[in-house]
């Protein structure tokens, strides 16, 4: 057995030492990346699908460069296709060497081109989980356990292509799947609203955020809306992810975008097929062009964030809020 | 209840499944078609049924619209829990999903599906062939709903005597208690619905059996799409058309963007319809 | 192995024909307690301590008698005190067979005599866990799992006198501790506010209230407020316990009380000692007289909770509620 | 800083207690005399203390006065985070949780800690002596927190040998790695404070030592009042009595109803005086 990123041991040795403080953590999101993040790092992604990635800071970390990372999530969109079309372009520049995942893809959005071509160039050990795996392996590393039972995996192939271990359960003699935790290295976070000591409120989904950061060493949290202490806990119940869990604050309006924030903004769609397009020719053996090209605009050309969002017409960002708006009515 | 001229195939499954949906039962309902049938179904004959999404929605009325992803915001607005993917996946776990409603890129007879690799497994799991998304939460639906409910595209090739990859179990190998002794929880697949028909798993060989064939199929059109030998239940029969209504429905009400059910004349850009301008 | 409650098989099958629908689940306290509750049926108490105990509850539970009951919860003190009293007077109108717990007191306001009375008398079967233990028995109930690893029991006499297993963890090699689930036959619990459907919204602590009424075959419910589900589906988040898992929804203001319930009222540590000082009489070998005389008073001769708190003088009431407002100030 | 003369033990417990507690740091506070020393460091020394409580409160400010319960309604407001009890453990046995602050009702020579029963254990377990409520979240304070902080009251019988139960695990049998080696993680006991003096565990025999007594106590008569035989620190010295400020503090300021430290000069009923009245 392995451990691809903190062993337990290692996970609880991480945060003994660690100042757990309630300090100052904003930075940039350049100096997040640059001190918490290292080649050859487990990264726990959150986020759902399309929804609530930490975008802002796969951007970062593409213009930063690392090598031989592990990626860990349960389902994922943008944030590994920024990552892994960065690879497909350099991989002296940016290079992944393994993923534990549930699901790449995008829904109604279609097939990660980005996927299939690092998996079916075997680029990429892979390791398969479900959903339901992945969130319980970050409880279990959240918890300060070594494992969780769940019955996830049991009776297909899964088990066969990841490091569960079924037992007989010594209460019922019934199998009984335990998952080893995942602890990584560090966890990339986009949320709607934290505060300077990142205290954290999540809207819709809270998808594995929370387990992603407890269970890591470090976290780097971007948010949409930066807000003073005394507000947040005015409604202590509203924080999903406590200010202990997290490292870095970094307050990043469209964090998420061209993906969904609830309360904030909707898919743009066609972003996402705008940045799929070069490397699906790339998938069917094209030449790389389309891919850098977006690459060079949109990320190595700008220097932060804001400029990448500075890129869409404003008419289009109006839109994708106002459609947010829509899904969840409210005064402002 | 005049029947539809023009209704295509994704159309048909829709309306399938919304009819095998109960009204006043909890379903927890898997990414694409599962969520236009789902929606059909609480417009229809099933204002009570609870929906819940992996992402971590339990029973919202859905009346913003069709979501297009199961973690969508339209899935949280005016819902009765909002919580994460474990709090979501323990209540299913425990029991509270009446049915699972899932699809998947092949399937076997007995209803096991496979939505992660096509290719040689073991020997070729690090280099498949095409390389399919993963399971998402279809395993986990698969293993701990009470009833699940697939949509599989007919093809013969993925109506398959043999998965290259068993992601989702069904009722496994068929014998008796399979799903029990595999650790397994609830009384694994109900019913299938293909581009040409409706299936159910019979009691006793838990193997695919035709119960509906859609119109313009045959009870040997079916068999003939199909790469393992089919079940035909004693009373299988012909499965009524779309009404207009259902199909105006589904094109005007619940998925006026094609997000899911494509249009069938006119070719429609997806992505485009996809954005936010249009919803 | 035995369990003392339901078998995680057997829970599960409780729920496969369950109609869990969203309907309507108000009913009277009385219709509640005799509809759910059985003799010899396991209940999972909720609340912590002497914050929001489902005292209310377990008047009614009083009144109708129940007998060789199992009951379990974390650290509890009102709650279990009232039912142990009944069983001190009359065990042939009301008994307790077993308790699984972790501890049975009230803090600053003291042990409980009930519990030295009946423990040290011999006249129940004790298992004694741990506040986490106990938790998280009712977390694996609540996920469907027959188990749940802690570290909690490790080290002590706690797992020499309660079903914990210890195992070598198959990963790391190291002893790691197996509690098995709790899946009780019925949940008691206390809540600030409810619909008809029995969506939940619990302020302060949590305690392993959603734990305990999802690991239950059947949930009673108690809350200070009843409102519309419109309402309470406007901020989804904030509700804990969601319907799926509620069978009964009664409104009962001040169903906590002499306990505290945050937003609502203080605790009211005159009546829990007065309420104690004749089981301490009987603990030191006196006479009945004065328990009985409470419980007359209190229990037998009112017929309602309503006519409970109407024993109490109406300044000591409002006394209570505006030290709780003190302890969360808010406009009403 | 005038020296008090007329603190209690209780309220030299309570100032001790505080001492020990290092700014900036979290500590997972049990119920009791803990309350009251955190509330104390909290307001002297040591103001970025962060409090956790079991029932599921991280981080409050506490300005709301002193909880009289773990679950109190005082624990939340203004809190950071606000869970349950699962939510609370889990983030100590993660590691979060620098100081465990538990006290017991006996103890021996390696910190461990009963406050189950007295009597005979196993076989009397159904039928204690004296039923004590039970651990509570003590043992998992003590098997998770990095390390733990003990308030035990000094008596011969308390301070004993062998335990009757052991309720929540210290140094166990003081053999090296004893901890690592039964699963639990952290170093252990940190700080005994007694109602006589303040005792560290030795390094490498891990056993009790004492490191400062009280004033009016003597190392013999520490010893005097131990069932076991007491380790001495070279540089033990006595400990500094509670200043006016302190004890006034406590008085005034920290537990004015006298809800875990108790008044030492006149009766009072602690009942009445933790009513709402006078809140």
């Amino acid at each position: 057995m392995y451990w691809t990123g903190l062993s337990p041991d290692e996970a609880r040795e991480a945060l003994v030492n660690k100042d757990k403080s309630m300090k100052d953590k904003r930075m940039t999101l350049k100096e997040a990346v640059s001190q918490f993040i290292k080649d050859g790092d487990n990264v726990g992604v959150g986020g759902f699908v399309n929804i609530r990635q930490p975008i802002a800071i796969t951007h970062e970390m593409v213009r930063h460069g690392f090598k031989d990372l592990t990626l860990s999530w349960q389902s994922a969109g943008m944030a590994p296709d920024y990552l892994a079309g960065a690879m497909m372009l350099n991989p002296d520049h940016f290079s992944i060497k393994r993923i534990e995942l549930a699901y790449w893809a995008h829904e109604a959005f279609g097939l990660s081109p980005m996927f299939r071509f690092l998996a079916e160039r075997g680029m990429l050990e892979i390791e398969d989980w479900s959903n339901y795996n992945m969130s319980a392996r970050f409880k279990a590393g959240s918890m300060g356990l070594p494992f969780i039972p769940t019955r996830g995996p049991l009776g297909g192939d899964i088990p066969s292509s990841c490091r569960t271990k079924i037992i007989d359960c010594p209460f019922t003699g019934r199998p009984i799947a335990l998952l080893p935790a995942s602890n990584p290295d560090v966890a990339i976070i986009h949320v709607q609203v934290a505060d300077q000591y990142g205290n954290c409120i999540i809207r819709g989904t809270d998808a594995t955020c929370a387990e992603i950061a407890m269970a890591s060493a470090h976290t780097i949290v971007t948010c949409e809306q930066l807000v003073s202490h005394e507000l947040i806990t005015q409604t202590p119940k509203d924080v999903g992810i406590p200010f202990v869990a997290v490292d870095a604050v970094v307050e990043v309006p469209f964090g998420a975008y061209p993906g969904a924030c609830r309360r904030h903004y909707y898919f743009n769609g066609d972003h996402i097929s705008a940045f799929h397009a070069g490397a699906t020719e790339m998938c069917k053996g094209g030449a790389p062009d389309t891919l850098k090209t977006y690459y060079d605009e949109y990320i190595y050309n700008t220097k932060t964030f804001e400029d990448f969002i500075a890129k869409f017409p404003v008419k289009k960002l109006i839109a994708d809020q106002k459609a947010e708006s829509f899904n969840c009515e409210r005064l402002a | 209840m005049t029947a539809s001229k023009d209704y295509t195939a994704q159309e048909i499954i829709v309306v399938a499944g919304a009819k095998v949906l109960e009204d006043n039962k909890i379903v927890f309902v898997g990414t694409g078609l599962p969520m236009v049938a789902s929606l059909l179904a609480k417009q229809t004959h099933a204002p009570g049924l609870i929906p819940v999404f992996e992402a971590g929605a339990v029973g919202p009325p859905l009346n913003v619209g069709l979501p297009i992803s199961v973690g969508d915001s339209k899935t949280f607005t005016g819902a009765s829990f909002v919580g994460g993917l474990n709090a979501a996946f323990e209540l299913t776990q425990r029991g509270f999903a009446d049915f699972g409603f899932i699809s998947g890129a092949e399937v076997d007879k007995y209803g096991n599906l496979n939505s992660t690799m096509i290719g040689d497994f073991p020997a070729g799991y690090q280099t498949p062939k095409v390389r399919l998304p993963g399971s998402g939460g279809a395993s986990d639906m698969a293993a701990s709903c009470e009833r699940t409910i697939l949509i599989v595209p007919h093809d013969k090739r993925k109506f398959t005597e043999k998965l290259q990859y068993v992601t989702s179990p069904g009722h496994l190998d068929g014998s008796p208690g399979a799903r029990f002794d595999a650790g397994l929880q609830g009384k694994g697949p109900y019913r299938l619905i293909s581009t040409k028909g409706i299936f159910d798993f019979e009691e006793e060989s838990k193997r695919m059996r035709l119960i509906h064939y859609f119109p313009g199929e045959t009870i040997e059109s079916v068999q003939a799409a199909t790469g393992f030998e089919l079940l035909v239940a004693p009373d299988a029969s012909e499965f009524a058309p779309p009404t207009e209504e259902e199909v105006r429905m589904i094109r005007e009400d619940i998925d006026p963007n094609g997000a899911f059910v494509k249009r069938a004349k006119k070719k429609v850009n997806k992505n485009i319809n996809l954005t936010a301008q249009q919803m």
